[in-house]
């Protein structure tokens, strides 16, 4: 039954020092970018774009180095399966137990570490380019270096309260880079929104961790460390089933920061920030800090068997897997659905994120947590190119609206194929990209799952994947084919800059990686045993690592996927390229234009949650205030403290006229008359007052001889 | 019969009272100083003899190595015009009355409160001297120097923040206060003639 | 064994010497010269009152009592050290100032005759 | 605790020969005392005919084989002149000042051990605190020298004396307390012991002994008040500092404290950096073999100190040909500007070794 008897903790310093190096050396370079953007304020001058920008982009690249290096030791030197590397420092002490300070190095956070690592250099060096001219571009690099680095913190972290103080300088940096363009209104609101949801989440999340340390308390073992809670659970010492409120209330916290069900507002807006931070922090990396933390924490609502099968406990733990699971799936079609009616690039593949963070907390909550990882790989990849992408034709052509685009084939044919690559892969591009077989092996998860209702899942899955298709398509049809419909007088759409170029292809070729990978790993699995083990299969070797094995890949499987992927690219096609008159007059049938409105307004969710907040909060603050304006201020300052303290002075004015000021006035007299005569005792001679000191001490120690004469004699 | 350690510490005493009464007599402030770091050495040799050798260590090289240099300075700096003090035992007496009888007096009641209390049988009781205790061996030294470190340490932990705050104050005070800026003309007439005698050939 | 009386003493008779210092002494460095000396006597007793009271196992184990006396010297000599630095700096100031550091004759504190 | 305690020579005069305590201590004092007496006249022999050949001159050749004699010579010619006061003298300040620093140099040498087996004059568990508290009383000896010697250039030569030799007492403490730290002993026994088991400081700790080490000898030159740190008797100007009005015996015996003073500072630095008596310079396992055997034996020990102390020597007057004199403000800046500073940072990294605390991680 126990998964971690054999795990073995490793204490390699080298490898620690180097994951410090990692999560440090953004952090630095970013505080001394704010440093820097101090000094620019200060003096009102701007430092070269050259100086910060490099700056910027060595941070990142040293963490890539660090990262690099660890993730070949630890492969190489290491069996990744059973030993793990720990360095832990205690941080706070108490009589109960320590909270702890420490890296932990297993393959999931070297994984993380190393993809957020690359995605991030890349976008760093994209940036250079794109942030070109901005007055705040120092600001710019020091506040993504430190989110960065926050980040890094959070990935490496061993225990939940390193991981807590983290993730809230994440939601600190993402705060600040939101509100990035902070003169303008929407997005000092798009910031506050994203802040304030996210907090939601971090009360859960922070009542969830202590409640974990009463639990462990309890048990006599105080610890926050994944790795300690999970040989816990493996022992025995904790149940499950003590475990399942706490993890819920963790999963709060992903909820919120994961942008799942029901606060998903503020994902959006954030767009407001500039292109790369939305890759950055919206895509690739910060939304899928709530979902690695799902992986990290999976022991509180997945048991893991001896022989690699996840499955849903029984009692009340299985709550929480289902409730993961089913808040995934109505995630995922809610944000399907919303993307569906978008008409801002950024705002599509906003919603494609929400949707797309949907499955992959949908497969954490069915327990194939390695599933899950896996479809987050691919999806970091291609959907921060896919940012890329959008940023370089906001960029080009100055407008963030798809009525404003068209025909952008002929002008940027670099962000054209880069753009049509990663939206193959959001698509799911049967046989061919890297999101077809991970999102393949989620629905198979779904599909062989226990949790209630699985074929209904199963199904509304599959019509998301069909959704998706169709908003994909759309957006690749009206922003690169057709005819251009933007301003030709104002806009003149340019090939992108080199650099921007260049990421670009990074970032497209590192999805064709994947693909091959995914592609040779899956389908060779089918012909060869060998390579259905092999490092190949990534999948299985994720499994593998943590302990988990899913079902097989198996062709018959696919098929729904494909038809689905298939109908709606061709839907698309046929309603926006071709413009058949039928399916045009289905898209503007009455019921639709409805539907549209209803997921318009995103299905009430923002209007639900601001009467939940709201309103109460409200109805609270108008009670105080009346409380206030009656009780404090008509009572107790009119009446009693105002007319009574006009009574008092009369009366303590009358006292202090004629009784004090004539006792004051003749003590003053007195002591003046007393000072001017004792004034000629001060003669200024130093040893004259030494001379009185002394004489004041011969007199006392006299006394206290004859005092303790007398003593002596009475004994 | 009388002990080698008994006969060298009453040798000292007699050393350390000398340099103090030369200390006072003196008629010049420098040869104060330097008696003063003979009657500092005597000291330190009677830390050493209640076998304390690190005690001992500070006392030389913080007091007569640093203390002293610094009142040396401080004596050939500020020399100007040296007290005269009466040379005869009568003009002595006569000019010092009254401090001599509080002198007097102070001396004596200390020492019939010191001396009566710590030869009363309640303070003996339980405790032994290891004042001058030559059994000591290099050992057992080591041992002392080495806890007294630890214990200096461990249960005197501000001690040593406190000092390194009190002298890095002391110094820089002094430094402020010497190298402050002055004018010639915020100066006493005395001083103005010594830093600016031309003017007065002028005047 | 060196009797610790004799220690008190020799303490007491410095002590006193340097009170008689303070008391006659005319020139203020010789007057921080003469609180040396008594900063010395305080020493010197501390050192024989921790040379006095030890514990019976003595010198094979410690405790922080054993050394109270030693860390009070310890402070002492720190303590000196920064007020002859203090003193100096003092001292030099009022010489720059009056031309002399006679205290006898540095009385500006002292109300001028109207 | 590695520390080898005992009497001097206690194998010999206690073990063998059967003798008190007190006399063995005697017999050892006077063994210790003649060794460095003699070699107080080895040394500046050496070095008048290093510099001479320096130079291109031949140096003492009349007395004595090679001129060796002409030391004693001179010596004696010294002691057998009149013993003049000047005028106005303040007598008693006058004699304190060479009293002080003849004693104390002397006094210097009682915790410098010559050999592991007990070749010790006094084993203090405060070593090298002591010779620099020993050492501390010679600034106001210059002092007062040469305020009692009524003569300006003795009494500039003194202020110059005093300042300098606190200037470079800092960082030549900060160097060592480095070694100290890591050692956990003032005792230089257990220093030297501990450079026997784990290599010579000089080359610890990526350059931070070495740098630790020069930071020393630098301060111990000027310490020493020799070429290039020689302000205080900068002859063209001061005529001979402090000593310019001892004459007779008295300036015989400042003139040897001065050469006193370049052993024990030499001596220090072999102890505290370069391995003491010890003659191999690198971790070697404790296990009996022939280098061993041979690195314990006394004799060894004995010539190998020897053999060291004449080649810093040899440095000393190298530098005492070569150098020039460095301005006053020159030497401050020296020692408060960069010494110090560096001197603090070399603790750094000794302390923060391994073998300390151990927060230099990346080593």
């Amino acid at each position: 039954m126990v998964v971690e008897e054999g795990i073995q903790v490793i204490e390699d310093k080298f490898l620690i020092n180097s994951a410090i190096l990692v999560i440090l050396i953004p952090f630095l370079t970013g505080i001394f970018l704010l440093f820097l953007r101090g000094l620019e304020i200060r003096n009102k001058t701007k430092f070269s774009e050259r100086l910060t920008g490099s700056i910027g982009v060595a941070g990142l690249l040293g963490s890539l180095i660090n990262a690099t290096i660890i993730i070949f030791t630890y492969f190489n030197k290491y069996d990744a399966k059973t030993q793990r590397v720990i360095g832990d420092t205690p941080f706070v002490s108490s009589a109960h137990g320590t909270f702890k300070w420490g890296i932990s190095l297993d393959p999931l956070s070297v994984i993380m570490m190393f993809l957020l690592a690359f995605i991030a250099s890349v976008i760093h060096f994209y940036a250079t380019e794109y942030m070109h001219g901005d007055t705040a571009y120092t600001r710019f690099f020091g506040t993504l270096n430190f989110f960065t680095g926050a980040m890094f913190g959070f990935v490496l972290a061993s225990n939940l309260f390193m991981a807590f103080v983290f993730w809230e300088l994440l939601g600190v940096s993402s705060y600040m880079l939101i509100g990035y363009y902070w003169p303008k209104a929407s997005a000092a609101s798009a910031a506050k929104k994203a802040f304030l949801y996210n907090k939601i989440g971090d009360v859960s999340f922070l009542v969830g961790i202590a409640y974990i340390w009463q639990i462990t308390l309890k048990a006599h073992h105080p610890t926050l460390d994944y790795h300690e809670l999970t040989n816990l659970i493996s022992n025995g010492t904790i149940s499950i089933n003590q475990l399942w409120f706490p993890g819920l209330l963790l999963f709060g916290g992903a909820i919120g920061k994961s942008a799942q069900l029901p606060l998903f507002g503020w994902l959006p807006e954030a767009m407001e920030g500039p292109t790369p931070v939305s890759a950055l922090l919206h895509s690739s990396t910060m939304v899928k800090a709530g979902l690695f933390l799902l992986s990290r924490i999976y022991f509180t609502f997945v048991t893991v068997g001896g022989h690699y099968e996840a499955f849903i406990p029984e009692g009340d733990a299985a709550l929480t897997a289902t409730l993961i699971t089913w808040l995934g799936v109505l995630t995922a079609l809610c944000g399907a659905l919303i993307a569906l009616t978008a008409t801002d690039i950024k705002k599509v593949l906003a919603f494609s994120t929400i949707s797309q963070l949907g499955y992959i907390g949908m497969a954490m909550g069915t327990g194939q947590i390695h599933v899950g990882f896996y479809h987050l790989v691919s999806h970091a990849t291609f959907k921060s190119l896919l940012f890329l992408c959008a940023g370089a034709v906001i960029h080009s052509v100055h407008s963030q609206e798809m009525k404003d685009m068209g025909g952008l084939k002929k002008y940027m044919p670099y962000t054209y194929w880069t753009m049509l690559i990663g939206l193959l892969g959001l698509v799911g591009f049967p046989f061919i990209t890297n999101g077809f077989y991970s999102k393949d092996a989620l629905l198979v998860a779904i599909k062989n799952s226990d949790i209630p209702l699985a074929g209904l899942a199963f199904t509304i899955a599959l019509i998301t994947a069909g959704i998706t298709a169709f908003y994909s398509s759309k957006l690749f049809i009206l922003t690169f084919l057709g005819t251009p419909r933007y301003d030709k007088d104002h806009v003149h759409p340019h090939k992108t800059g080199i650099r921007m170029r260049i990421a670009l292809i990074i970032l497209a070729i590192a999805v064709v990686i994947e693909s091959v990978w995914w592609a040779v790993g899956s389908i060779g699995g089918l012909a060869s045993e060998k390579i259905n083990k092999s490092f190949w299969n990534f999948e299985y070797r994720l499994g593998d690592l943590i302990g988990i094995h899913g079902a097989p890949f198996a062709l018959i499987d696919t098929i729904p996927s494909i038809l689905a992927v298939i109908l709606g690219i061709s839907l698309a096609f046929g309603m926006y390229f071709y413009q058949i008159p039928f399916l045009i007059s289905l898209k503007e049938g009455g019921f639709i234009i409805k539907l549209e409105n209803i997921i318009a307004n995103r299905f009430g969710f923002d209007k639900l949650i601001y009467v939940l907040a709201m309103g109460p909060g409200m109805w609270v603050g108008s009670k105080f205030r009346r409380f206030d304006e009656e009780v404090i201020d008509g009572f107790i300052i009119n009446t009693v403290i105002k007319d009574g303290s006009l009574k008092l002075a009369d009366y303590s004015n009358k006292l202090d006229q004629d009784g004090i000021d004539g006792v004051v006035n003749g003590l003053g007299d007195i002591t003046s008359e007393l000072g001017y005569n004792l004034r000629k005792v001060q003669t200024g001679q130093t040893s004259q007052y030494a001379r009185w000191m002394m004489f004041g001490l011969a007199l006392l120690l006299s006394i206290m001889t004859l005092l303790y004469f007398q003593t002596f004699t009475i004994k | 019969m009388i002990s080698f350690v008994e006969a060298l510490f009453l040798v000292i005493s007699f050393f350390i009272v000398f340099c103090i009464i030369m200390t006072l007599l003196v008629p010049k402030t420098m040869q104060a100083a330097y008696w003063l770091i003979l009657m500092l050495t005597g000291v330190a040799v009677l830390f050493l003899l209640a076998n304390s050798e690190i005690i001992f260590a500070f006392q030389i090289s913080i007091y007569a190595g640093g203390i002293s240099v610094l009142l040396l300075f401080a004596a050939l700096l500020t020399q100007h015009e040296e007290y005269e003090f009466p040379r005869s035992i009568l003009g002595f007496i006569k000019v010092t009355a009254s401090q001599l009888a509080i002198f007097l007096i102070i001396g004596i009641n200390l020492l019939i409160l010191i001396l009566t209390s710590v030869m009363s049988s309640d303070f003996r009781k339980g405790t032994s001297s290891q004042l001058g205790d030559t059994t000591l061996t290099v050992e057992e030294s080591f041992f002392m120097t080495e806890n007294f470190s630890v214990t200096l340490w461990r249960d005197f932990g501000m001690v040593i923040p406190f000092l390194a705050f009190l002298l890095l104050t002391a110094l820089l005070g002094s430094v402020k206060l010497v190298i402050r800026e002055w004018e010639i003309e915020d100066l006493s007439d005395v001083m103005k003639n010594r830093y600016n005698p031309t003017q007065e050939v002028q005047q | 064994m060196i009797p610790v009386e004799w220690f008190l003493t020799l303490s007491v008779v410095m002590f006193v010497g340097g009170l008689f210092g303070v008391l006659t002494q005319k020139n203020a460095m010789r007057i921080l010269i003469s609180v040396e000396i008594m900063l010395n006597a305080a020493n010197l007793a501390f050192m024989a009152f921790n040379g006095v009271f030890y514990n019976a196992d003595f010198p094979n184990s410690f405790s922080a009592s054993d050394f109270e006396g030693w860390v009070f010297v310890f402070i002492i000599i720190g303590v000196a050290a920064a007020e002859a630095a203090i003193g100096l700096a003092i001292f030099l100031s009022v010489y720059r100032n009056f031309g002399e550091i006679q205290i006898t004759n540095i009385f500006t504190l002292k109300e001028q005759e109207v | 605790m590695a520390s080898d305690p005992g009497l001097p020579f206690e194998e010999l005069f206690i073990g063998r020969l059967k003798l008190e305590p007190w006399m063995a201590i005697a017999i050892g004092s006077i063994i210790a005392g003649s060794y460095i007496m003699i070699n107080q006249i080895i040394a500046p022999w050496i070095e008048r005919k290093v510099m001479a050949r320096m130079q291109g001159r031949r140096g003492p050749v009349h007395v004595g084989k090679w001129g060796f004699l002409q030391i004693p010579a001179d010596l004696l010619k010294m002691i057998g002149k009149e013993d003049t006061r000047p005028e106005g003298a303040d007598k008693f300040g006058f004699s304190l000042a060479i009293f002080l620093t003849g004693t104390t140099a002397i006094l210097s040498f009682a915790p410098l051990p010559w050999g592991s087996k007990g070749l010790i004059p006094g084993n203090f568990s405060i070593g090298i605190l002591y010779v620099f508290a020993v050492f501390s009383i010679f600034p106001p000896a210059m002092l007062v020298g040469g305020w009692a010697s009524n003569s300006k250039y003795s009494l500039i030569g003194g202020f110059r004396s005093a300042g300098q030799l606190i200037a470079y007492e800092i960082p030549m403490f900060v160097s060592i307390l480095g070694v100290i730290a890591v050692v956990g002993s003032f005792s230089l026994v257990e220093i030297t012991n501990y450079q026997m088991n784990n290599g010579w400081f000089i080359g610890k700790y990526y350059g931070a002994g070495l740098i630790a080490g020069l930071i020393f000898f630098i301060s111990g030159v000027a310490e020493t008040e020799r070429v290039p740190f020689d302000i205080p008797e900068a002859e063209a100007e001061l005529v001979m500092g402090p000593r310019t009005e001892f004459s007779g015996w008295r300036y015989a015996l400042l003139m040897m404290t001065e050469y006193l003073h370049l052993f024990i500072n030499s001596l220090l630095f072999l102890y505290l950096f370069v391995g003491g008596y010890d003659i191999w310079p690198v971790r070697v396992n404790n296990s009996p073999s022939f280098i061993n055997d041979f690195r314990m034996n006394p004799f060894v020990q004995f010539l190998a100190i020897t053999l060291k102390v004449y080649v810093l020597v040899f440095v000393a007057a190298w530098m005492r040909s070569a150098l020039a004199r460095l301005r006053i403000d020159q030497l401050l800046s020296l020692g408060w500007k960069y010494m110090l500073p560096v001197s603090i940072l070399t603790l750094v990294v000794f302390l923060g070794s391994k073998d300390v605390f151990g927060f230099l991680i990346f080593w």
